[in-house]
């Protein structure tokens, strides 16, 4: 029998990440991100990122360090105005920024896990975020042409993993998290706790096991 | 925003204006309210089947949360502390879009920049500012089914909000089906802008002065309740 | 204060079914259907339905008597094996048949639920199934455009329902039962237990009571 | 099929030889097995590592239930009552077929009517048959990382299911990646087809009059454990 370990440290799950990465995390502004992953982020050398979430915390807090260490290349997301060093570092022409709209951000990120390359949706026809989409007429409305949005790295935050990797959420802070776990090549989930195998509920289960390759523990209150 | 009604009511005068126009529809409804004067209108909701869905995924959004009440990992879309309801239930925001993209969200409130006399909105950007985010806005525009604008009648320098054509970045066309300002109620009718009911602080040619919108006034023109 | 009624009756509930209803029914096989429902829309005078479900149970079983009865004028769904009827009536030109590959068919109706009109997805490139339908490449890969699936009714299988309509399912009995209930007009669903409002865990409802119509509650053994 | 292999050995022969190939990856597997031949792959597997998902909405299925064991909501995609293991956990159509869609599934295992010698499959309609369903086959051949065929070498008035060109509506094109029969063991490298082992019932000459595709030989032909 061989032994099955998902559990490791946050170093040893940071240390899979390489500069130049699309990275997800998951959160909702500075809420139900994955702490002590990110901090080990900021912490690093990895730099050249392109990080895919909602938003990016407020300046220099929870994401938003990201941006004042210099390790972000291009960000994807749909809300940035929690924190105005993305528009300025964009201005500046320091970073690219890729806006979309939250419902299809969420869509796309799922679509990537599911393995649909591309949907439509109605948001945002017309306007300056369909611009150079394809669009076409269902029903006798009009829908824009939506790509999946895939990643290398999934920083999620969960609330309790087994040993195996199944994963439940806590309240708001579920968010994005489940779909990024299932978006990226290699999916980290940082939890509060981690439970026997059998433990978890098999109803309540958000996220199986299978979507997930590392569970780091978090330590810091 | 014009000196006629003082500055304090003009928010709560607008929330409570749209919590009532949910309560008389006298019916189940899921309603998502966004950023600002339309989270006040969860304030003035007496009705236990009106439901308020958060984006951020969470359906039966309760009263803000104070004190010991607070949860850092219990908020809505305004990322403000929020409290439970009996059977509310969370969820990821791939589900939560789906409700409001496929249709189940009878209703949403939200704040704009401006609405056009064809039921434009424009609320998501001032191009080259300090702010970049369309958050939610476009997918609820295009995805509930009634769109409600809560704004005030002018913006803060005096210059109306109700235009002829949007000068900003357009957020959704022609989904505007409400707008609720301090000075007036406003229905769109296949595009047209129709004035339903009126502060009572204002006439119709007042109204006009400071409305750069072409609007109809409805027949059975009403006072707006303060 | 108005009361917020969802439960009734299962012929109050069937009451509101039409003849020439596209209907979605829950289940795999002849498990995890609802089974009073069904039954009440047997021994009704409902006709030209078009039932949209997995399978047709088996012969004269279960969805099978739909078949038996003559209430079906057209079938969308995607393993009729287990009930050889349904060939039978198709060569004999008695009911239309659609077949959809069965994870087309799950992702077409949450996609109705959800919003998306079309999307696309490599199941069936170049076969029978695919036959008429667009193909676009992404990424290099062929891929079939394919369309949501829509139903006036959606008959739907749950294990709790508190009295709101939030609901929980059982084991494999959740199925399909999930995405019908988000992807009809009206959706009834056939439970086992209703309990107070508050009784189920926020965290482990499957479908929010925002979905649900009616509830009825199963009697029968 | 052929006389070479009792009949009552033909089907539990390859399955224990596909449970070898996943066991002897030694790694984590996820895989989905087919009603039929590839249902008993589970009876082999001796290995804590290697889940099984039923496309009906469950990983960690377990064995098939028997007696007081079985509870008609808890089954297989053949419909078979089955047991949970530790860790199992239940989803919905839409969230399984994501999972093998997205490429989460490492490996299937179906049966097929034919095969043809560029790894086409065809394993879900004879037309003009008393069966009219595709279920989730066309699915998994495209979205499983590995697709295993198992089958009895002949059909059963001895045609041979290892053919040049697919003469029933195909499944998928070009999906095929091992197919195993109780007389050999094949894989396609660049759509070409390759016995790799071969059962010690026949040689390879044997082998070529029972199989109407075109295959080569691997150099390190080894023989088949049976």
């Amino acid at each position: 029998m061989i032994l099955d370990e998902k559990t490791c440290t946050v170093a040893e799950a940071v240390a899979k990440i390489r500069s130049g990465d699309r990275i997800m995390v998951g959160g909702f502004g500075n809420s139900g991100y994955p702490e002590e992953l990110v901090d080990a982020v900021t912490e690093s050398a990895l730099k050249d990122l392109t990080i895919i979430s909602n938003d990016l915390g407020s300046p220099g807090i929870g994401l938003g360090r990201f941006l004042i260490n210099g390790q972000v290349k291009a960000l994807i997301g749909n809300y940035y105005n929690w924190n105005p060093d993305v528009a300025a570092a964009k201005n500046a022409g320091a970073i690219a920024v890729t806006l979309v709209p939250q419902g299809t951000f969420a869509e796309g990120i799922r679509a990537a896990g599911v393995g649909i390359p591309a949907f439509y949706a109605a948001a945002g026809v017309g306007t300056d975020l369909a611009a150079g989409k394809k669009t076409a007429q269902f029903d006798g409305r009009e829908y824009v042409l939506e790509r999946a949005i895939h990643a290398d790295v999934a920083l999620v935050r969960a609330y309790k993993a087994d040993r195996r990797g199944n994963l439940v959420y806590y309240k708001t802070a579920r968010n994005f998290n489940p779909l990024m776990a299932m978006a990226a090549r290699l999916t980290i989930a940082e939890v509060d706790e981690i439970v026997p195998v059998g433990e978890l509920d098999p109803e309540c289960i958000v996220t199986p096991h299978l979507f997930v390759d590392n569970v780091v523990l978090k330590v810091k209150p | 925003m014009t000196d006629l009604v003082p500055n304090e009511q003009v928010k709560t005068r607008i929330a409570r204006r749209i919590a009532h126009e949910f309560m008389s529809q006298r019916r189940r409804m899921f309603i998502n309210l966004g950023v600002g004067t339309p989270t006040l209108v969860a304030n003035y909701i007496r009705d236990e089947i009106i439901f308020l869905q958060a984006e951020n995924g969470m359906l039966g959004v309760g009263s803000r949360a104070t004190g010991d009440q607070v949860d850092p990992l219990l908020i809505n879309a305004g990322r403000e502390p929020v409290t439970e309801t009996p059977g509310c239930c969370y969820f990821d925001s791939a589900t939560s879009f789906g409700m409001i993209r496929g249709g189940h969200i009878d209703a949403t409130v939200i704040g704009a920049f401006e609405v056009d006399e064809t039921g434009n909105i424009a609320n998501w950007i001032i191009p080259n500012g300090r702010q970049l985010g369309v958050g939610g806005a476009m997918d609820l525009v295009a995805g509930a089914r009634q769109v409600v604008v809560a704004m005030p009648h002018t913006s803060s320098n005096g210059k109306p909000k109700l235009v002829r054509t949007c000068s900003l970045p357009v957020t959704g066309y022609h989904e505007a089906d409400l707008v609720v300002t301090e000075l007036g109620v406003f229905r769109f009718r296949d595009q047209r802008m129709v004035l339903t009911e009126i502060a009572p602080e204002i006439d119709v040619a007042g109204l006009k002065t400071v409305t750069e919108a072409d609007f109809e006034v409805d027949p059975g023109l009403r006072p707006m309740p303060v």
